[in-house]
């Protein structure tokens, strides 16, 4: 029965690798793909959760009956939004961080201030 | 006059602050400052006289402040202790402001208004500690008074005042903190209850050990009492400018410390549960060794200050001992000692006080042949150490006989035998000062004729300024004539832990 | 209009945001946001009493019932914790238009109250929702507005601050979103009651376990838990000073406040006991000691101060720890007066800033001669800091060691003072430099250093005050957080 | 997609790394069709494979292409490293330990599909009136995360604005950049574009109304217009497009769709409903939730579409002025 849940723990997989990404210190622009990387695996959980089999898209039509969850693509779509505003606001950190400090590499960062 | 007692209490603990407003409003002017301060004083005096009055005759009053949390008020009480201690407190209060303003302005110091206005409220805190009807009113002023008297001690805003004000507050704060204040919040959690009751709050099936793990918490807890190894910020303070070092750490904040003790003790635990502890006797002796020790650190001390203030600890340590003896004479001891000792010491203080305003002399190895310039400051010296010893016709005496029977009472010789060795200590270490300053050792006269014009070439020295001067003789006249009238005192401490 | 309270607390400032934007112009936006602050502080002090008179307020979004539409829910928890946030942010924002006008450039100042009052609604809003996903949306409103607040600062490396928490941040929020997942697979709703009652009783299961821990974790980066804490020095000190002191009395309140709802309303108080609670006393202990060791040695103040959040943290989070409805008060309790002490202080220290230009240790040397009403401000806060009675700081120190002698974890007390002891030492080393302190001989030469404006000293003095006068009178607090706690626990009112 | 993001932690060119997470994005948003999330699919692939690697690329302008590697990798990296993977690992089991008792994946009786959904598949068709389930409950059932949502949009928008220059909203800048448009010289790509452009535009109209019946909604809709005028931007420059669409617009454009969704609520609200109740917006509660659907989702395509302009405007013209410094 493990086997059904395959598909959350490729999620998983996913998940670490982005989070990995993010925390090993590099570049501050690599560090945001990951996040990027890590939020949209768990996006693909929650969809996950939502999926039923032999259901469709959940739009109302006369030929369906079986619908998957709607509610976590609502929750995605809001999650998604949240996800690019905080990118726009990160990428924009950056570039003032480059222009403040002429680097964007962690190390570099952290021997400036010292 | 026919005041209500409430009305007293609160008059009192409000009057200082009222002074400590005068002071700060009227900062340009010092007449007027100082006048406040006098008026003030004696008002206080005056209705803790009145006050007096009505608890002879059996009057009581309860005031109801406010409460901060539940079951826990801010709330005043009158009672034999408090009443004696405020007594003696706003007496000597009255003494040294007649006296600061002598030597404040002859000393040219600094920041007078800061300095009289911080101590209006520390008198303010004295009184309310004095008149409280619970421990938990009486924990706050207690740290109102730790945090009042810092400004005093650092006074002199000198790189050597700063460090003395930082151990002295580090000290204070530190043990009400770690000791006091968990002490307070679990004996309010087995009891329920912090006000101060005849025979102790605890009920009689509180285990006996966490009594005795408490009882050590409150005795190191209320480190104004000085016992070791909690003492060393009593000879820190002595930065400050005499008249604080005279007032509040000679009187006011260590007797603030050993009442504190005396009021757990007898009101907290109840004097017999305090005789059945087993860290009692532990506690007792390390009262004694306070006792010696810092009586022979007082005897190495050159600086006239620190000597006094080693002598002070030795003798708070004495009541504390008194106290933790959990006898009735014992207690009777304690009580007068507490009234004694205040006399005892500030007369010391001020005469010190004196000889540095007018000799700039803070030694005592320099302090040969002073006594035929300032006779006065002398004789009143050679008296009060006759009365720190104990010695008849003084009023120490009174006290110290009552400690010895005490100890005699629960057979505890050891710690009679200290007070004993103690006394002859004490002589050791206070006489000599007078008797140089009379009858200078051949040695000390022609160092000083060789050295310098020190004693006997300058003409300068004289007796102090006549408001101090003053001070110094009412002082020493109390310590004479407590022992031909100890009555109302006697009167007073006989009903300490007595149900009304 | 009374029913409709709960949703106004919330979109009074958040609908008050993009209309500052529109003013485009610094003092009227200023004055529009405070008048906005206003009313959002009548709006939670009106919530306090409905509360306390008919219960739980329950106002659902859009009509649509509970578990299917997004639920206000007001119960005396969240009344407490928003009237603190709008009273905190109130008055810091009172101080905000003389507090930014050496540390943010003129044409960004209108952009400033919009970020700051966006940020304070998605924390009233994080507060007021009963709905666990729609927690998520308001706390990354918030979030995205703090980090664009903290990179206004004017050294550069408070860019590096915002993005660092930025990045810690979003993990956070992510790691809840994770959580929220899996509670959602379990149990098929958002709303928080809905969820506390369907959670499988049987509490075995690993997905609730896994879901309990990942949003612990997430929280505990949003509120600097001790080893989790890392962001939170650089962010407190390299933001705008008006910004720390928002963020300081706000912020980390909320992330508490969240702790607790997660805790004790989704999970239950017994959901984990004997594993997490003395995770927490243990953390929250650690972060005592640790950021207060940390602190004495600083010597930039406002990162002293930092540190010493980091410090009052733990303190909340052994409160949580011990578990109990008297600890839990005593949280509660402390979440208000810390509030009220660091928002005193930090702003103070904006005062500094705004004269001096540094709150490097060296500057405050003999300060108090110039900056009396400051320095003053600083003593009776930092006195409350350490918790000195007739200060608020005494009130809860008094519960959080009543709570744990009562639970017989006599340890856990004597460490608690013990960690007061600290902070006497930091607090002390700065009064005694003001006060006793002598000024270089550079810094008195140039012009003599005026007493802080007006605008900055009444606000700060109302905080002051209010540490004083809630330290002597506490009914206020106590009621409410004694019967918010005991809610939390279950006893119903 | 596994693969994919393990690329992307071994590349150290950045500019492959972004063309890699756009992949990444697309892989997805096809992974959401097969999921049944259309509308989430939809979103991805504007979001994940469209505007975070144009942003992401603007940047790289600005910040160079290539990350540093170290060439010797020193002892205390490796440890760390290994630390950190043990630390991830944990963290991996921990969520695989909470996968264990989930429901099976796709299961029809899983706790999820059970309680609140029932009433979205059966009801929302007749309460609200419109087919698409997602925007249902989008927009009305969770209409208040949605209003949530324009705000972190509006959030981030004038976060950036707070952290760039405010140089955009001056009209004298006119900063002359040669190399910045190195598209001008594509004239092919210049004419297929520009007509391309109406239709892109257009699309986002029919997506924005089209919502209630298909995939879209007012976010997509903002989105897919936004894209088309960054591509205007990218073609012409940014000083035309400013012309076009002055960024002082855009910023009360941006602030007016937040102010049509609560003004909505508050409407609602003095129309006897609670906030962002549409059913008392008309005499009929279907046709009230009609309207105030159609309302909202304007005001999300205004704000989303308004801001991300206003976004890209601000980092185009942070990437210019910083390039003219270097």
């Amino acid at each position: 029965m493990y086997y059904d849940l395959y598909n959350y723990w490729m999620v998983i997989i996913l998940m670490m690798i982005g989070l990995y990404i993010v925390i090993k210190p590099s570049n501050l622009i690599k560090k945001l793909i990951g996040l990027n990387i890590f939020q949209t695996s768990v996006f693909i959980f929650y969809i996950s959760v939502g999926k039923v089999s032999e259901g469709t898209a959940p739009i109302f039509s006369s030929t369906h009956s079986v619908y998957s969850n709607p509610l976590p693509h609502v929750l995605i779509l809001t999650a998604i939004v949240v996800g690019i505003a905080t990118m726009a606001l990160a990428l924009a950190l950056v570039v003032r961080i480059k222009s403040a400090y002429g680097t964007v590499e962690d190390d570099e960062l952290q021997e400036q201030d010292h | 006059m026919n005041l209500s007692p409430e009305l007293l209490i609160q008059l009192i603990i409000l009057l200082p602050l009222v002074a400590a407003a005068g002071v700060v409003l009227s900062h340009r002017h010092p007449n007027i400052r100082e006048a406040i301060s006098l008026t003030i004083a004696s008002s206080v005096f005056i209705l803790v006289f009145l006050l007096y009055r009505q608890i002879i005759n059996g009057e009581t009053a309860l005031v109801h402040w406010i409460s901060i949390l539940p079951g826990l008020n801010v709330s005043f009480k009158t009672e034999a202790l408090s009443v004696l201690f405020a007594l003696i407190a706003s007496f000597l209060w009255i003494v040294t402001t007649l006296y600061a303003i002598g030597y404040m302005r002859s000393h040219h110091e600094q920041n007078q208004t800061r300095f009289y206005s911080f101590f209006a409220i520390s008198i303010a805190a004295v009184m309310a500690i004095a008149f409280s009807e619970n421990l938990f009113t009486l924990f706050i002023f207690y740290e109102v008074l730790t945090l009042a008297t810092y400004p005093l001690v650092t006074h002199a805003g000198t790189e050597k005042a700063q460090k003395g004000g930082r151990t002295y507050l580090r000290i204070l704060l530190g043990t009400s903190i770690v000791f006091f204040l968990p002490a307070l919040i679990a004996t309010w959690a087995i009891a329920g209850n912090l006000s101060f009751t005849v025979g102790g709050v605890f009920a009689d099936d509180t285990p006996s050990l966490w009594l005795a793990i408490l009882l050590v918490f409150f005795v190191f807890g209320i480190g104004k009492a000085a016992m070791m190894p909690f003492h060393r910020w009593l000879p820190s303070a002595m930065v400050a400018p005499t008249p604080v070092s005279a007032l509040l750490h000679a009187v006011a904040v260590v007797k603030a410390g050993v009442f504190t003790l005396m009021k757990t003790v007898v009101f907290i635990f109840g004097m017999d549960t305090v005789g059945e502890l087993i860290t009692t006797d532990f506690l007792l002796y390390l009262a004694a060794f306070t006792i010696l020790a810092s009586s022979l650190i007082a005897m190495k001390q050159d600086n006239l200050k620190a000597r006094l203030a080693y002598s002070t600890i030795s003798q708070l340590a004495y009541v504390s001992l008194g106290v933790l003896l959990a006898s009735e004479a014992g207690l009777l001891g304690s009580s007068m000692h507490i009234a004694m000792h205040a006399f005892g010491k500030i007369t010391l203080f001020f005469c010190a006080g004196a000889i540095l305003v007018v000799s700039h002399k803070t030694e005592i190895s320099q302090m040969g042949g002073l006594g035929r310039k300032m006779p006065i400051t002398m004789i009143a010296f050679f008296i009060a150490s006759l009365s720190i010893i104990g010695l008849p016709p003084t009023g120490g005496s009174w006290s110290k006989y009552y400690l010895l029977l005490g100890s005699l009472e629960t057979q505890h010789w050891v710690l009679m035998a200290v007070l004993m060795i103690s006394s002859l200590l004490n002589i050791a270490y206070l006489l000599p000062i007078p008797i140089r300053g009379f009858f200078p050792a051949k040695s000390t006269v022609s160092q000083a004729s060789d050295g310098s014009e020190a004693i006997q070439g300058s003409e300068t020295i004289q007796e102090a300024p006549l408001p101090a001067l003053i001070a110094i003789i009412i002082t020493t006249l109390a310590c004479v004539l407590l022992f031909f009238f100890p009555q109302p005192l006697f009167e007073l401490a006989k009903m300490v832990g007595v149900a009304p | 209009m009374l029913d409709h309270l709960p949703i106004l607390q919330v979109i009074v400032p958040l609908l008050a945001a993009p209309a500052c934007l529109l003013l485009n112009n610094a003092r009227l936006a200023w004055l529009f946001a405070c008048l906005a602050g206003l009313i959002s502080l009548v709006i939670s002090v009106a919530l306090l009493v409905q509360v306390q008179q008919s219960g739980v307020i329950s106002y659902m979004l859009g009509s649509w019932e509970a578990p299917w539409g997004i639920e206000y829910r007001i119960d005396l928890l969240s009344a407490y914790v928003l009237l603190i946030i709008s009273s905190l942010g109130t008055i810091v924002l009172l101080a905000a238009n003389t507090g930014i006008r050496q540390e943010i450039a003129a044409d960004k100042q209108s952009l400033f109250y919009v970020l700051y009052l966006l940020c304070m609604a998605g924390l009233l809003g994080i507060v007021a929702t009963g709905d666990i996903f729609n927690v998520f949306v308001f706390l990354e409103i918030s979030s995205l507005a703090t980090y664009a607040l903290v990179a206004f600062g004017r050294d550069r490396r408070a860019l590096l601050a915002a993005y660092q928490y930025l990045i810690v941040g979003t993990i956070g929020a992510t790691f809840l979103l994770i959580g929220i997942g899996l509670l959602y697979s379990m149990t098929g709703t958002l709303n928080i009651e809905d969820m506390a009652n369907r959670l499988p009783v049987d509490t075995n299961s690993g997905t609730v376990y896994t879901a309990f821990i990942f949003m612990i974790v997430g929280i505990g980066l949003k509120l600097a838990l001790f080893p989790l804490h890392l962001w939170l020095p650089n962010t407190y000190t390299y933001a705008p000073s008006i910004v720390t002191a928002f963020l300081a009395a706000t912020a980390t309140k909320v992330a508490i406040y969240l702790l607790i709802r997660v805790q004790f309303s989704i999970f239950g108080a017994d959901f984990g006991g004997e594993l997490i609670q003395p995770i927490f006393i243990v953390l929250g202990l650690l972060g005592v000691f640790v950021a207060s060791t940390v602190a004495i040695k600083q010597s930039n103040i406002k990162r002293l101060f930092a540190y010493s959040s980091v410090a009052q943290i733990g303190y909340m989070i052994i409160g949580i720890g011990i578990g109990t409805s008297l600890s839990l008060q005593g949280t509660l309790l402390h979440l208000f007066n810390h509030a009220l002490m660091k928002g005193a202080l930090f702003l103070a220290l904006a005062a500094v800033v705004y004269r001096i230009g540094s709150t490097d240790r060296t500057c405050f040397n003999g300060l108090a001669k110039h900056m009396p009403w400051t320095m003053a401000a600083i003593v009776i806060a930092g006195l409350s800091l350490i918790g000195v009675p007739l200060t608020v700081g005494f009130i809860s120190k008094w519960y959080l060691v009543l709570a744990s002698i009562d639970s017989g974890m006599w340890p856990v007390a004597l460490l608690i003072v013990l960690g007061s002891l600290l902070a006497v030492y930091y607090v002390w080393a700065l009064v005694e430099s003001a006060y006793f302190g002598k000024a270089d001989a550079s810094a008195t030469s140039s012009a003599p250093i005026k007493e802080a404006p007006l605008g900055l000293l009444i606000p700060l003095w109302l905080l002051v005050i209010a540490n004083v006068y809630f330290g002597i009178d506490t009914r206020l607090p106590l009621e409410a957080s004694a019967s918010a706690a005991s809610f939390l626990m279950g006893g119903g009112q | 997609m596994v693969v994919t993001a393990l690329a992307i932690v071994r590349v150290s060119d950045l500019f492959a790394a972004v063309m890699l997470s756009g992949i990444y994005g697309l892989l997805s948003a096809s992974f959401f069709v097969a999921l049944d999330a259309v509308d989430v699919a939809f979103t991805e692939a504007a979001v994940g494979a469209g505007i975070f690697p144009l942003l992401m690329m603007l940047v790289l302008g600005v910040t160079g292409r290539y990350e540093k590697t170290k060439l010797v990798p020193i002892k205390a990296d490796v440890v760390k490293k290994l630390a950190l993977v043990l630390a991830l690992l944990v963290t991996g089991a921990l969520l695989v330990f909470g996968t264990l008792d989930m429901p099976i994946f796709g299961a029809a009786d899983a706790p999820a599909q059970q309680h609140v959904n029932i009433r979205y598949i059966q009801q929302s068709p007749t309460e609200i009136g419109i087919p698409n389930m997602v925007t249902s409950v989008l927009a009305s059932y969770r209409g208040y995360d949605t209003f949530g949502e324009v705000l972190v949009i509006f959030t981030a928008a004038m976060g950036v604005l707070a952290l760039f220059s405010s140089q955009l909203f001056s009209q004298v800048t006119a900063s002359k950049n040669k190399a910045k448009n190195e598209m001008h010289e594509h004239n092919v790509l210049r004419i297929v574009s520009k007509m391309l452009i109406p239709f892109i535009l257009l699309f986002a109209f029919y997506v924005q109304f089209h919502g209630e019946y298909g995939p879209g909604g007012g976010f997509q809709a903002g989105v897919i217009f936004a894209a088309g005028i960054i591509l205007y931007t990218m073609l012409y420059g940014l000083d035309k497009a400013r012309q076009v669409i002055k960024p002082t617009v855009l910023r009360v454009l941006c602030a007016l769709g937040v102010f049509i969704y609560g003004t909505t609520g508050v409407v609602s609200m003095l129309a006897g409903g609670n906030f962002l109740d549409y059913s008392v917006l008309a005499n009929d509660p279907v046709i009230g939730q009609h309207l105030g659907i159609l309302v909202i989702e304007l005001g999300v395509g205004i704000t989303i579409a308004a801001g991300m302009i206003l976004i890209f405007f601000a980092f185009s013209q942070q990437a210019e002025t910083q390039l003219g410094e270097q």
